[in-house]
């Protein structure tokens, strides 16, 4: 890929990632809500959220707390466009993970006991999927010889031919990531759970509406992940990656709404587990193939 | 079986009795059902109930109002509610309670409102 | 100290739908300590005796709380009918009993809502309100009100059930058994329910002994009590046998309120079929003469506890209502120390709190 | 037209109520009323919140509850007092523990009455809410100003 | 030539004054001087070989044979005799083993076989001897102020201070010996002294657990010793070479030298405390804050992996490699799980340090072109980074009277600047833009490239809870809590001085690292290794790292702590106080909140970790060495 | 392993019409004996006060001199207590409930002077502002 697909594929992810995101949240929310036998929000409610967060009175627990959710937001975006240029695998997962610190940071800031509670949470979660996102970075390292994003969809194979344990591993720890059930531990869309909100019991008003923002970010993004796996040179394989990034976004909407949420405990053993069987087997046998 | 409920056995005693009384019938296998309070004219009517097989058994004790009274937390843990109410509601004094609030167990507006010292 | 966090758990908390407290003191998510304080909603309403005449008193007592309303009028009108001698119509008896089971089942599909809002099933919450609200409309048709009912009075009951109604009641429930079978599947079978469930707060039975657990709290720790065994209401005319399970976790107490669920159908429909024709209510008039009753019920929660002194006046001396979180809250004090940060929540829904009834 | 009052969440506390306002309150993000029709969230948390509900009176123990949860939650505000024991402590006046309605610790915008109100009221009640946030809303752009000379005159 | 004598020479002989000199003021003067010496040398001798890139001496002289001889009989001696007087007879006869062997060898065979060079310089060796001059003189500076708290602190105990700067330059001595020395008796002899140091360094409170735990680290090391006198025994009986780098170049030309290189790596492996011996480096935080940053983070077990590092041409692929590797990865990955346990900040840059050394280790004995650069990239980012935690512990503990993690709540209240330092330091270990990180991402693409998935796994896992434990650690860091009283003046000057250039460092050396790896480390493969193969970070990637460093350098100067919202109190159920501390609780008490972090003990717990890994690590040592033992034998 | 039990009543769920009943679009139909406020024909009440008396919330004041009718809307339980009393049976309880409202309602119903016949209807009256929610109500 060069510098032009490069910066076409920043803008676009720049532009389109939060109208995207809002609405596969709206989608989410309307879906989830029909799923519960309800009539459900309007599509466009997280919109409307997010302008109602931004009209709120600006408060804050500390001076600093505002700081960190910013670079949360930025190092979320920056990570977005490496992906979306065509960037390192890898460099793309370690600005994931300093934009992660940076939100559970900007909560342990707070010094609350909720929110504090669903740092820790957060982190061990980020623990739990952590391998398994590695793994799948070093899948596509071993069947493309690149990290390289442009390099991978641009490559004669198509990921998922290689690499369905890794598929199936990744898809499980997106239920982590996207904070569905049953691992929406550290904090969640909805209100009650024990940790009142978790992570952003102490945010509200505008940081709030740019944590969400973040997440549309992030969400984008994380499908683009999924789409890795479907995309490589031929024609038609975008349009098969979209469609299945789509379905993959409904196959969790409907774990979320069938599943209790677990147990930090559980979320770590299934996590690693299936990194181990599913991950660790995938690479064993794409070693051995290759 | 059917008309158990319609049994009314009040059996007085002494306020010292209370525990050893208590100890026999949990011994044989009797649970707390309720305690609770009346103030009447000589002080605090204190009625403890045990059930066995569903049918109920009332103890009640007149207990003068300076007076103290064990409590019963150490043969039924689970008193611990009712005495700390009794003492934040009608100012009885409880002696060696498992599980003393100290008089923060309901806070109220005035204290012992069922037994107003003015 | 070292590694313990030492958090305030309400009294303003999303999982409680009443104020309660606790200081929890944990270690990583494990729960080391927690003391809990009630009083949040501490009205002391047992005093408006000095207020109301016996007979609005019952308007009171119904407020005692939203949930178990119906029980505790029924319970209330019982310890001044004992008090007065009245024996009330047979009839009344019956749509008291049918009454009261129907607010068994509200109340524990409200509860297997909650629970599964607890663990964060969201969807399986919303389903089990869902069916609750056809009960709801039973209500609403048979006594105008959705939670408050106001039906019960001294002497029998306010309102009439027609035949037709009464089938329709049976007809509703039986269709809602269908629906509900797919929830209560879920809450047996599902893995992460289950996971979420079983083995969670465990009370023994000799520990539900000691602490004097009533209700589905201590039938799931395998002891068979059920005040409505001594023949209440007409419940000696219904036959059943308490559910009794002995497994003593939050799954065992689920297990015994959702089959407690299909229990109070199968009692409403035979109630329905054996209801005679006659009176609802005999008139009452005059004054409470002196002396006191003691009644007990078996709300959904466990059992209930009124008493009634009499004090030869329009205005009792003393009433007296304990409620069955009252007893059961010991033992989730018991059940809460060691367990995780998670369960907390499930382990004070299990015993199906009813703060307001509590604190009165 | 002002944001807010497209997605209103809405915090939940009982005062010293009977469960009956309470259910009804959690009935009504049930499916048979689903208010996330209208945007509502039952957030649990003050500092996301725009719509208070309380229902029950306020009694000794928890009327600083009541008057910190006001507290925490960032303009602009609304507090609906649910059942008439919020409203004016209803069948519980005359307890001794009882101070009376939520009114008597907190300004309270909208009062839906019923013993125990109907989800259909608190619907109704909470859209009403809606037109007062939404006039909160406008004051606030005028506010800075008057906070600052608030501000100023303080200094001086 | 004589510059590397002269670094030798001079903080021998500094020692030696400040073992005799008792006042406060010579001694901080002579520290002082002694270090800007020390490193002015450090760094002249890298600029003097810096464009030769390194030759051989062939300095000898039989004196100085006879009296390394000497030294070490002595030491043997006194070892024997400690270890009696202690009653730990496990060293006594270490001893009694080791230094009739060596002596033996050293007068019998060793004697004949003629080293031409005995001493070296190379770009590797100007890496470390850059470490030890900066990094180590700073930590002696350091120890100026933090020993007088020290001494304060323990005035119950006669000052000990002298003995203690007599170690710290004799130790300095010692380590630029082994990163100088070719002919492997001389490295041996340095090896020596520097186990000696840390044992008397360890044991410098002389409480019982200190002695203890100086019998571990004596008695581990020693083990290590006996493997690397093996290793000179069968390289000068079957071999007949007395140097490094004729053993490299033995290896290069395709003879099996695996038996010595392994024997070798072994010891190397002691030093650098990996598993099963991580134990001694752990209780070697008994000693003062500034032993533990010098000898057991930043130095002395550098000089085993420096030993295994030096030796990867002749690992990989073989069963020394594979032992090599799978030690180090095994390590890496228990000690991380168990660091997730520890409260302790000493204990968890103590498990920190022996995960990343088995990091080192595990590229080292990879051996391949990308994972030496990812090693020793390692090696400089880790001397920095983790003896600036070490320090700021130190200083910490001082101030605050505790070295517990837990008990650093609202450090940012208390002593910002130091919790500042901090928070560099603990992102320095593990966040992306910042070295130790860049170095982990090659390490892992170099497992990869090799092959080795066991090893991959390793690593992704380690790196999960690495994550962990040090972002809850910047956690109780960042925590902002209400009322807080600044107490960070009582600080030496020495302390903020020496915080201060090594938080510098840390950032300088992450923004020039591309510099140092295409002027230092790249021109130093290249010498080893003929092909030149790609390395793991394209320029592109390191321009985009460098661009993220500034920004998460840049955004605090400009945005932090700059707000004009209201504050409001947080959140605490309804149950607040008004002061963001204390909360309404049961009974109407006055409650703290209490935050403390997760420790996780039934999953990670340290005895379970270190127990797996000690057995697995036992299983690979025993099974390479009885394997490489069958085929001699 | 026994997962997706919900999984069937979800997805039947998602392509059937929701449950919601759509309240204020779609107006709520009332069952019979819903108990929404209390309605007094004023016209047959006789100021006995015997529901003034009754009234467990004491939200109804009766002024027999004025001929005036109050109920405090926002302190009345609905408990139909005071039309169970009623001796004209001139109460009753409406199913509709009183609207929610900024303020606290009071009606008060005021009666004819008592001989010249024939009385007029229900003439609320004006308490300001909540007047117009009583005829509103009455309109539906």
């Amino acid at each position: 890929m060069n510098l032009t697909t490069s910066i076409i594929g920043i803008a676009a992810y720049l532009i389109l990632a939060p109208i995207a995101g809002g609405l596969l949240a709206g989608i989410d929310r309307k879906i989830s809500a029909r799923m519960q036998g309800r009539f459900g929000p309007p599509i466009l409610q997280p919109f409307y959220d997010f302008f109602k967060l931004l009209e709120k009175e600006p408060i804050t627990v500390n001076r600093v707390q505002d700081f960190y959710v910013m670079c949360f937001f930025i190092f979320i975006v920056i990570t977005g466009c490496l992906f979306f240029a065509g960037g390192d695998l890898l460099l793309i997962i370690f600005s994931l993970t300093l934009a992660s610190i940076f939100l559970v940071i900007a909560a342990f800031s707070s010094n609350s006991p909720y929110a504090q509670i669903g740092a820790e949470r957060e982190l061990l979660q980020m623990m739990a999927y952590e391998p398994m996102v590695l793994i799948t970075a070093v899948g596509f390292y071993i069947l493309n010889g690149s990290f390289n994003i442009s390099d991978i969809v641009s490559s004669q194979v198509m990921g998922i031919q290689y690499l369905p344990g890794i598929f199936i591993g990744f898809v499980y720890i997106l239920t982590i990531k996207l904070r569905k059930s049953p691992f929406d531990l550290s904090m969640s869309h909805h209100g009650h759970q024990e940790l009142v909100k978790g992570l952003t019991t102490e945010f509200s008003g505008k940081t709030m509406a740019v944590i969400e923002i973040a997440h549309w970010y992030e969400n984008i993004f994380l499908l683009g992940f999924v789409y890795l796996f479907f995309a490589n040179s031929l024609a038609w394989s975008p349009v098969l990656a979209v469609v299945v990034c789509l379905a993959t976004y409904f196959l969790e909407i409907l774990i979320d709404n069938s599943y209790a949420r677990m147990k930090w405990q559980f979320a770590i053993n299934a996590s690693w587990i299936v990194a181990i069987t599913f991950g660790f087997v995938n690479l064993l046998v794409l070693y051995f193939i290759s | 079986m059917s008309e158990q409920w319609k049994i009314q056995n009040f059996i007085s005693i002494e306020p010292t009795q209370l525990v050893d009384t208590l100890q026999d019938y949990k011994a044989e296998g009797y649970r707390l059902a309720q305690v609770h309070c009346t103030k009447v004219s000589e002080g605090f009517e204190l009625t403890y109930s045990l059930d066995k097989d569903h049918v109920l058994t009332n103890f009640r004790i007149i207990l003068p109002e300076e007076e103290e009274i064990m409590s019963i937390t150490g043969i039924y843990w689970a008193a611990f509610i009712y005495e700390n109410e009794m003492q934040d509601l009608f100012g009885v004094k409880f002696k060696h309670m498992a599980l003393n609030y100290g008089g923060h167990f309901y806070k109220v507006s005035q204290p012992t409102p069922w037994n107003p010292k003015d | 100290m070292g590694k313990r966090t030492i958090i305030p758990f309400g009294p303003q908390h999303p999982v409680l739908p009443e104020p309660v407290h606790l200081d929890l003191v944990i270690e990583d998510e494990k729960v080391v300590e927690a003391i809990p304080s009630i009083g949040f909603i501490h009205r002391g309403l047992e005093k408006l005796v000095e207020k109301k005449e016996y007979t609005e008193l019952v308007y009171v007592i119904e407020r005692i709380c939203g949930i178990c309303s119906f029980g505790h009028g029924w319970g209330y009108c019982h310890t001044v009918e004992g008090l007065m001698g009245i024996e009330i119509p047979e009839r009344a008896e019956y749509l008291r009993t049918i009454w009261h089971e129907l607010s068994r089942v509200h109340s524990h599909l409200l509860w297997l809502g909650l629970l599964a809002d607890g663990f964060g099933f969201e969807s399986l919450f919303m389903h089990c309100w869902r069916l609750r609200e056809r009960v709801l409309d039973l209500f609403e048709k048979t006594t105008g009100g959705r939670v408050i009912f106001s039906v019960c009075k001294v002497g029998g009951v306010r309102k009439d059930i027609d035949k037709e109604t009464l089938d329709e009641m049976v007809s509703v429930l039986r269709g809602m058994e269908k629906e509900l079978k797919e929830l209560t599947e879920t809450f047996i079978n599902d893995y992460s329910v289950k996971n979420r469930l079983v083995g969670v707060g465990y009370l023994s039975k000799e520990d539900a002994i000691e602490l004097c657990a009533v209700g589905p709290m201590a039938r799931a720790s395998g002891i068979r009590q059920d005040i409505r065994l001594t023949g209440n209401g007409v419940y000696d005319k219904l036959e059943f046998e308490p559910c009794v399970e002995t497994a003593g976790d939050c799954y065992a107490r689920t297990l015994v309120r959702m089959r407690e669920v299909y229990q109070s159908i199968d009692m409403i429909a035979k109630a329905v079929e054996l209801i005679p024709d006659g009176e609802i209510s005999v008139p009452v008039k005059g004054n409470v003469p002196k002396g006191e009753f003691m009644a007990r019920l078996e709300q959904p929660r466990g059992e209930a506890f009124y008493y009634s002194k009499g004090a030869d006046s329009k205005f009792l001396e003393r009433i007296r209502v304990r409620t069955p979180t009252n007893m059961n809250i010991p033992a989730m004090v018991k059940t809460l120390q060691g367990c995780d940060l998670a369960d907390v929540p499930m382990l004070i829904l299990t015993i199906d709190p009813c703060i307001s009834c509590t604190e009165r | 037209m002002s944001y807010v009052t497209k997605s209103p969440w809405i915090i939940h506390y009982d005062g010293s109520s009977c469960n009956g306002c309470d259910i009804e309150v959690l009935a009504c993000l049930t499916p048979m009323y689903d208010v996330e029709r209208f945007g509502i969230i039952n957030t649990g948390n003050p500092k996301h919140a725009d719509i208070f509900l309380v229902t029950g009176s306020v009694n000794e123990q928890n009327i600083t509850v009541v008057k910190l949860i006001y507290e925490q939650m960032p303009e602009p505000k609304v507090v609906v007092a649910i059942g008439i024991c919020a409203t004016s402590g209803g069948i519980f006046k005359e307890c001794y523990n009882i101070m009376g309605g939520i009114d008597t610790v907190i300004p309270v915008d909208v009062y839906v009455p019923g013993c125990a109100a109907r989800p259909e009221a608190i619907i109704d009640g909470v859209v009403k809410g809606l037109g007062v946030l939404a006039e909160k809303r406008a004051a606030m752009d005028q506010k800075p100003a008057v906070a600052a000379e608030v501000k100023e005159k303080e200094e001086a | 030539m004589s510059t590397i004598i002269f670094l030798i020479l001079f903080p021998f002989a500094v020692a030696l004054a400040l073992l005799v000199l008792k006042t406060d003021a010579a001694r901080d003067m002579i520290v002082k001087v002694a270090s800007i010496v020390i490193a002015a040398a450090s760094v002249y001798l890298a600029v003097q070989y810096f464009g030769s890139g390194g030759e051989y001496f062939d300095f000898e002289s039989e004196t100085i044979t006879y009296l390394m001889i000497g030294i070490e009989t002595l030491l043997g001696v006194m070892i024997f005799y400690l270890g009696i007087k202690y009653k730990k007879y496990v060293a006594s006869i270490l001893a009694a083993i080791q230094t009739p062997v060596m002596l033996f060898f050293e007068l019998g065979i060793g004697h004949s076989i003629h080293a031409a060079n005995n001493l070296y310089v190379d770009r590797l060796s100007i890496v470390m001897v850059l470490i030890i001059g900066i990094i180590g003189t700073l930590i002696c500076w350091y120890s100026i102020g933090y020993m007088k708290d020290f001494h304060h602190h323990h005035h119950e105990e006669p000052d000990r201070r002298p003995r203690f700067f007599f170690l710290l330059f004799l130790f300095l001595s010692a380590m630029f010996g082994i990163v100088v020395s070719n002919n492997l008796l001389w490295l041996y002899f340095f090896w020596e002294i520097t186990t000696v140091c840390s044992f008397f360094l360890i044991g410098f409170t002389k409480t019982p657990e200190a002695i203890k735990n100086s019998f571990r680290a004596l008695v581990f090391n020693m083990l290590g010793a006996l493997g690397f006198t093996l290793a000179i025994v069968i390289l000068g009986k079957y071999y007949g070479i007395m140097e490094l780098n004729q053993l490299l170049a033995m290896g290069a030309m395709g003879v099996s030298v695996v038996l010595p290189v392994a024997l070798l790596a072994f010891a190397g492996i002691t030093k650098a405390a990996q598993m099963p011996f991580n134990s001694w480096l752990l209780g070697a935080m008994v000693a003062p804050t500034p032993t533990s940053a010098l000898l057991h983070s930043s130095t002395m077990v550098k000089a085993g992996v420096f030993l295994i590092v030096k030796l990867s041409p002749v690992l990989g692929w073989n069963l020394a490699g594979v032992m090599v590797m799978l030690v180090g990865g095994i390590t890496f990955l228990m000690a991380s799980f168990a660091a997730i346990s520890q409260s302790n900040a000493k204990r968890v840059l103590a498990y920190s340090t022996v995960a990343n050394l088995g990091l080192i280790v595990a590229c080292g004995g990879i051996g391949t072109y990308a994972a030496v650069w990812a090693a020793i990239m390692l090696i400089i980012f880790h001397a920095v980074t983790k003896s600036l935690l070490f320090l700021c512990v130190g200083t910490a503990e001082h101030n605050i009277g505790s070295r517990d993690i837990e008990d650093m709540d609202g450090l940012f209240g208390r002593m910002p600047k130091l919790a500042t330092f901090m928070i560099v330091g603990i992102a320095g270990m593990f966040l992306a833009p910042f070295g130790m990180l860049i170095s982990k991402w090659a390490a892992m693409k170099a497992f990869i490239d090799s092959g080795n998935v066991l090893l991959v796994m390793m690593i992704i896992f380690g790196s999960a809870a690495t994550l962990f434990y040090w972002t809850k650690w910047l956690g109780k860091m960042v925590a902002i809590m209400a009322k807080q009283e600044n107490i960070q003046q009582n600080v030496h000057k020495e302390e903020w001085l020496v915080l201060t250039s090594l938080t510098v460092l840390t950032v300088v050396i992450c923004l020039v690292f591309p510099v140092m790896s295409s002027f230092l480390v790249v021109p130093y493969l290249e010498t080893i290794y003929s092909s030149v193969a790609t390395l793991a970070l394209s320029s592109g990637n390191m321009y985009i790292m460098s661009a993220m460093l500034a920004l998460v350098v840049l955004l605090p100067l400009l945005f932090y702590g700059k707000t004009s919202k209201r504050i409001v109190p947080i959140y605490l159920a309804g149950a607040n106080l008004g002061d963001d501390l204390t909360f309404r609780g049961s009974m109407d008490k006055e409650v703290s909140v209490s935050l403390k972090n997760w420790y996780m003990d039934d999953y990670f717990a340290e005895k379970r970790m270190n127990l797996i890994g000690v057995i697995a690590t036992v299983v690979v040592l025993v099974t390479v060495f009885s394997i490489l033992l069958g085929g001699v034998l | 392993m026994a997962a997706f039990k919900l999984g069937k009543m979800i997805l039947r769920s998602l392509f059937k019409k929701p449950a919601t009943l759509m309240y204020p679009v779609v107006p709520r139909v009332w069952q019979e004996r819903t108990r929404g406020h209390i309605e007094n024909e004023i016209n047959d009440c006789i100021f006995c006060g015997i529901c003034q008396k009754k009234c467990p919330t004491n939200a109804l004041v009766v002024d027999k001199a004025k001929r005036s009718w109050t109920i405090e809307r926002m302190q009345c339980i609905q408990c139909s207590c005071c039309v169970e009393v009623c001796p004209k049976k001139c109460l009753t309880n409406e199913n509709t409930y009183t609207t929610p409202s900024t303020e606290k309602v009071v009606d008060t119903y005021v009666g004819a002077a008592p001989e010249p016949k024939p009385v007029p209807k229900v003439e609320p009256k004006i308490e300001p502002k909540a007047e117009p929610e009583v005829v509103e109500e009455k309109a539906e």
